[in-house]
């Protein structure tokens, strides 16, 4: 089963920030299911993209839909990884019951399975707030991957993960996929893009510059400004 | 049997219902609640049926409640006299003053500071009347020499004490007051410093919430033999405060001492 | 200074009287709190974290609300609970509960306005996670009220504060009756009042040794909690 | 109601008395909010992010000095200027600036007590980064209560409603004397004793419409900078 | 010149958290000039560690010496860039004025040339905490950098930059740490640790595991659990 929120459509999204277009008009259509990894420069609008899709901010112009809804109406449907996870002050456990009361009340051991999924089981009544910075971005995983939704959006959610953790998330990550769940992530790691994309987004000045499927992408990038930045070469 | 009593302030100040209401209690059984306040807002809150009696000291005010159908009846209760104070120095030399329109002038011609109640209570109302009879128009000082303080005779007391100024209190207030510093009283003892004390209980037709049979029961009592000598009997350091007198309705012609 | 002794005087002998005013002035203000924080708390943290127009205003007036003068709130409580006011037939007025009634409608702004202020920072943080949670409304307001804990103990005790040294009102509503209606502060007032002017500040001197104890007794509590939790 | 008219009758004749009254009452509370804001929002802050024996203490103390009954700080202030008092060669008693001292004394706990909290809030931000680049006393202090001043401008509003609220102090050691030291407050309470409620809650009316005024301005003062800022 | 907090002496240094001994007897000298890389899993000890160094957490057991001075004694010659950078309420500009007070007294031209070394000088007036993720991150360096610190240290300093952002960091590291600045890094990257290490520390369950030269730990990591961290193996 496909994830209902599918195609994702993105048209002419822009963002004033000042007298800068941080998001200078992005069109993209997401089609398949499977894992969109989003690349790009610092500063390119990676993050403000995945934000205007979650619905956290309203774009100054341009129209989003998923599937047949608005970005408000899949809301439900959506969960988010930020590029710094908030947990509540509560300990582990509880940052995830809060997550999910329902699932919380009714099956209390899914939340334990949860912890242990992403190797926090022992960790379970420490609060959350004092934990490691890996730790804390494996519990923000393990919380969004909890609700089930139908479009899972990831912002740098491995970049201080231990090359293990790195794997076992890139695995539920998979896994997730594989379970119809559409995954847009946000990754600096060109090893873990490649490891995990389906197709590539690339992203520069606030602009969509390239769209491939990933082997394409990394074999042969269209652009010169991705082929630049796989380099190592582009500086803002 | 509970009742709640809109009351002056020089009463409770002064100790007198500390004193007066077990005696009462022990009598009659009656349970009596003062809540002492300015004159005027006592009787606003007796006109609203906030009491079941009225004990203040401002005759022309207390007839036209009764008149206007607010209280049963009023009657005398008891009397003292106000006095005028001032520091012991007497700057404006008032102590040797004939009567009291020669005090206020004094204390006008020597450039003497005078606190007032300035807030309509009947104390107040007095010490203007005094002001009218020398034919002072104290206004025109107001904020220099003449102070109004727009509260009761205890805050006033504690400012004008501060100040030096000179001030006119009931006897009774004064007698009690505990922060004299070195004022003291400087006149005192004439026919128009007299002060007298009504009792009124409230009109149970405008309020039909009021506990009429306590209030007749306290009204009486304090009318009764029993009542008056009790607060003849009431001293503050061996000086009697207020002097019974609910047989007299006429009072002009009291005595002081 | 004498007022000193004989506040400490009046503290270790502890007669009925004092005794007496003394527990009504905590009881009181303990309970004009507790309705007061049911009703700001929430209200306050609710105003910060839900959008709609006109809640800048609502901020703004509960911000000026913060000065209401005590003597306002008292003739206005006056005035309902008056026999010839509309809650009249209660015969609420110069009782306990009418001083409770004016002390909860001082105080609910000011700890309504700063448990606004303190949640509005708290929410510039968690924003962004409970909308992507989907964690609104109800579940939303207990959960900042849950997190942001140590932080409102010093908005209530800011309205405990307001509320047991607050004589306006209770004066007005209360009447400051003898032993029905006089707490310490209208004590004090009336002892000013006679000139008693040491008396006064030595039961000034007990409240404030009162109001320390109870500080005292919430901050512990707060430390104890904080510190067994992040141990 | 009438007194809502008669409010209303009053802003807009506003006659000369009234304009007294209540330019006193700005002036006064405003003066003494600028006194104690300049020595609690850095006692706050300093008790904030400095360690040192005895630093809860001084915490606690703070909190439950919010509960100092005004009529207590009045008669302290009275006792400290009344010409028998070790200041009374000043001649301040019964002046303005008697009811400055005594405001300033009143709010200068709340104003401390409140934003000790805001910034220890901020401060579980700032430490590591602050420690680490060696910024301590002064300067730590002033960029604390820089970064932290939207918040902290609540703390003092709180504190100019106290202000402007109070009567038990002002009324002791300025005396609500007519034309030197009568404000809204003292005026309010005296119409009260007089029985005169209804020019009583129009004149409290005057004073939150006032009050409501000086938090519009303030607060619009902090939107507009948090918007330039931010734009 | 050597930096003068060298060598680094720590011996036997504990902290206990709850019933865990999160560092649980660290013994370690770190004598060379140099870049010294901290590797090892999420919730080794690696942040703790830096922050003992540091002089943010007092350990409840144990020595710290660097030259001839104790930790407390060094901090104005310390430098830190910490996992998740907090920056001032203020413009970028302004955030770097404020951590060198002097040098924006008197040389201001100083602070826009560091916003240009880290490409952020289009940005000297943007609020900071508006920046993206790696543009703060950056900010955050250069702030590092100003004071010129006789060490710096500098956690997952590169997490959420991008390639050519990480490389003009590690050029900038590699410079300082020419001048004379001592480096210690904590990085999950191993291609930056073989870029940038002269030797690596590494940590793991609170104890240090190996400290070995750089191109032997990766070569022949000596500790099995090294070598399992290396290839990725590694859970806790
Ligand atoms: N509120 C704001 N005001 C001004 N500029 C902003 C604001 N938010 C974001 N920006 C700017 O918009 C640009 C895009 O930001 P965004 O966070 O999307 O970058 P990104 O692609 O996620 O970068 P990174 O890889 O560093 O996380 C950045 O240059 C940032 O400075
Ligand atoms: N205040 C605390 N209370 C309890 N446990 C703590 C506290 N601080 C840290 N810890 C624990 O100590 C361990 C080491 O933390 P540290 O932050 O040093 O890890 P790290 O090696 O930096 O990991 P990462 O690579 O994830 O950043 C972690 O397991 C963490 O949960
Ligand atoms: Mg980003
Ligand atoms: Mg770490
Ligand atoms: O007691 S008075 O009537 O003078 O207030």
């Amino acid at each position: 089963m496909p994830s209902p929120l599918l195609p994702i459509r993105i048209s002419d999204l822009r963002l004033v920030k000042g007298d800068r277009a941080v998001l200078a008009g992005i069109n993209l259509t997401i089609g398949e299911p499977g894992i969109t990894v989003i690349m790009g420069p610092n500063g390119a609008g990676k993050t403000l993209l995945l934000r205007c899709l979650h619905g956290l901010i309203k774009p100054d112009q341009g129209q989003i839909t998923l599937g047949q809804l608005s970005v408000t109406d899949s809301r439900d449907q959506q969960a988010m990884v930020f590029q710094h996870p908030v947990l509540l002050r509560r300990t582990a456990l509880q940052n995830l019951a809060f997550a999910v009361p329902e699932i919380a009340r009714s099956e209390p051991q899914r939340l334990l399975r949860a912890l242990e999924s992403v190797h926090l089981a022992d960790r379970a009544d420490q609060p959350a707030r004092m934990m490691s910075g890996g730790e804390q971005q494996r519990l923000a995983l393990a919380r969004a991957l909890l609700s089930k939704p139908a479009l899972l959006l990831l912002d740098e959610a491995t970049a201080s993960l231990d090359p293990a953790s790195v794997l076992l998330i890139e695995s539920l990550v998979k896994t997730q996929s594989a379970q119809g769940t559409k995954v847009i992530l946000v990754s600096h790691d060109q090893g873990q893009a490649r490891r995990l994309a389906d197709d590539v987004v690339f992203i520069s000045g606030g602009q969509v510059a390239e769209q491939s499927p990933a082997n394409q992408f990394f074999t042969a990038p269209e652009t010169p400004v991705a082929k630049a930045y796989l380099a190592g070469e582009i500086l803002l | 049997d509970t009742i709640i009593v809109q009351s002056t302030t020089s009463t409770q100040n002064s100790g007198l219902y500390d004193y007066l209401l077990p005696i009462l209690k022990k009598d009659t059984g009656v349970q009596v609640n003062i809540v002492a306040v300015g004159t005027g807002q006592a009787i606003n809150n007796a006109m609203r049926c906030d009491g079941d009696m009225l004990l203040v000291h401002a005759r022309s005010v207390e007839e036209t409640f009764v008149a206007e159908g607010y209280g049963e009846y009023r009657r005398n209760l008891m009397y003292n006299d106000f006095v005028i104070i001032g520091p012991e120095a007497d700057p404006a030399n008032v102590a040797g003053s004939r009567d009291v329109n020669e005090v206020l002038l004094r204390i006008v011609q020597a450039g003497a500071k005078f606190a007032s109640r300035g807030d309509d209570s009947g104390t107040h109302k007095k010490e203007r009347s005094l002001w009218q009879a020398a034919a002072i128009d104290p206004d025109t000082g107001s904020g220099q020499w003449y102070l109004e303080t727009g509260s009761g005779m205890g805050a006033t007391l504690n400012t004008g004490v501060s100040l030096g100024a000179y001030v006119m209190t009931d006897r009774a207030t004064w007698i009690a007051f505990a922060n004299k510093q070195d004022s003291t009283i400087l006149f005192e003892g004439k026919p128009a410093l007299f002060n007298q004390y009504g009792v009124i209980p409230v009109n149970a037709d405008k309020c039909p919430n009021v506990n009429r049979e306590a209030a007749e029961t306290f009204t009486q009592w304090l009318l009764s033999e029993t009542g008056q000598a009790a607060i003849g009997s009431y001293q503050v350091e061996g000086k009697q405060l207020f002097f019974p007198n609910a047989n007299d309705n006429l009072n002009s012609s009291i005595e002081l001492k | 200074m004498n007022a000193l002794a004989e506040a400490f005087r009046l503290i270790i002998t502890l007669d009925a009287d004092l005794f007496e005013i003394l527990w009504l002035s905590i009881r009181v203000s303990l309970i004009a709190l507790a309705i007061s924080a049911v009703i700001s708390l929430p209200l306050g943290t609710w105003l910060a974290i839900t959008k709609f127009p006109g809640r800048k205003f609502c901020i703004l007036v509960l911000n000026a609300l913060m000065g209401m003068p005590p003597v306002v709130v008292g003739l206005l409580v006056y005035l309902l609970l008056s026999r010839s006011g509309p809650l009249g037939w209660m015969g609420l007025l110069y009782t306990p509960s009418a001083m409770i009634i004016a002390q909860a409608v001082l105080i609910t702004p000011i700890i309504a306005a700063l448990s606004n202020q303190v949640i509005e920072n708290l929410h510039q943080e968690y924003r962004d996670t409970f909308y992507s949670m989907g964690v609104t409304g109800r579940r939303a307001v207990v959960a900042y009220l849950v997190d942001a804990r140590y932080a409102l103990t010093t908005c209530i005790l800011a309205g405990f504060g307001r509320a047991i040294a607050e004589v306006g009102a209770v004066i007005i509503v209360g009447g400051n009756i003898d032993h029905l209606t006089r707490v310490m502060t209208t004590a004090i007032a009336l002892e000013t009042s006679k000139g008693n002017l040491t008396l006064a500040l030595s039961l000034g001197t007990v409240l404030l040794v009162l109001s320390l104890l109870i500080n005292a007794l919430v901050i512990g509590v707060r430390e104890y909690a904080a510190k067994r939790q992040y141990a």
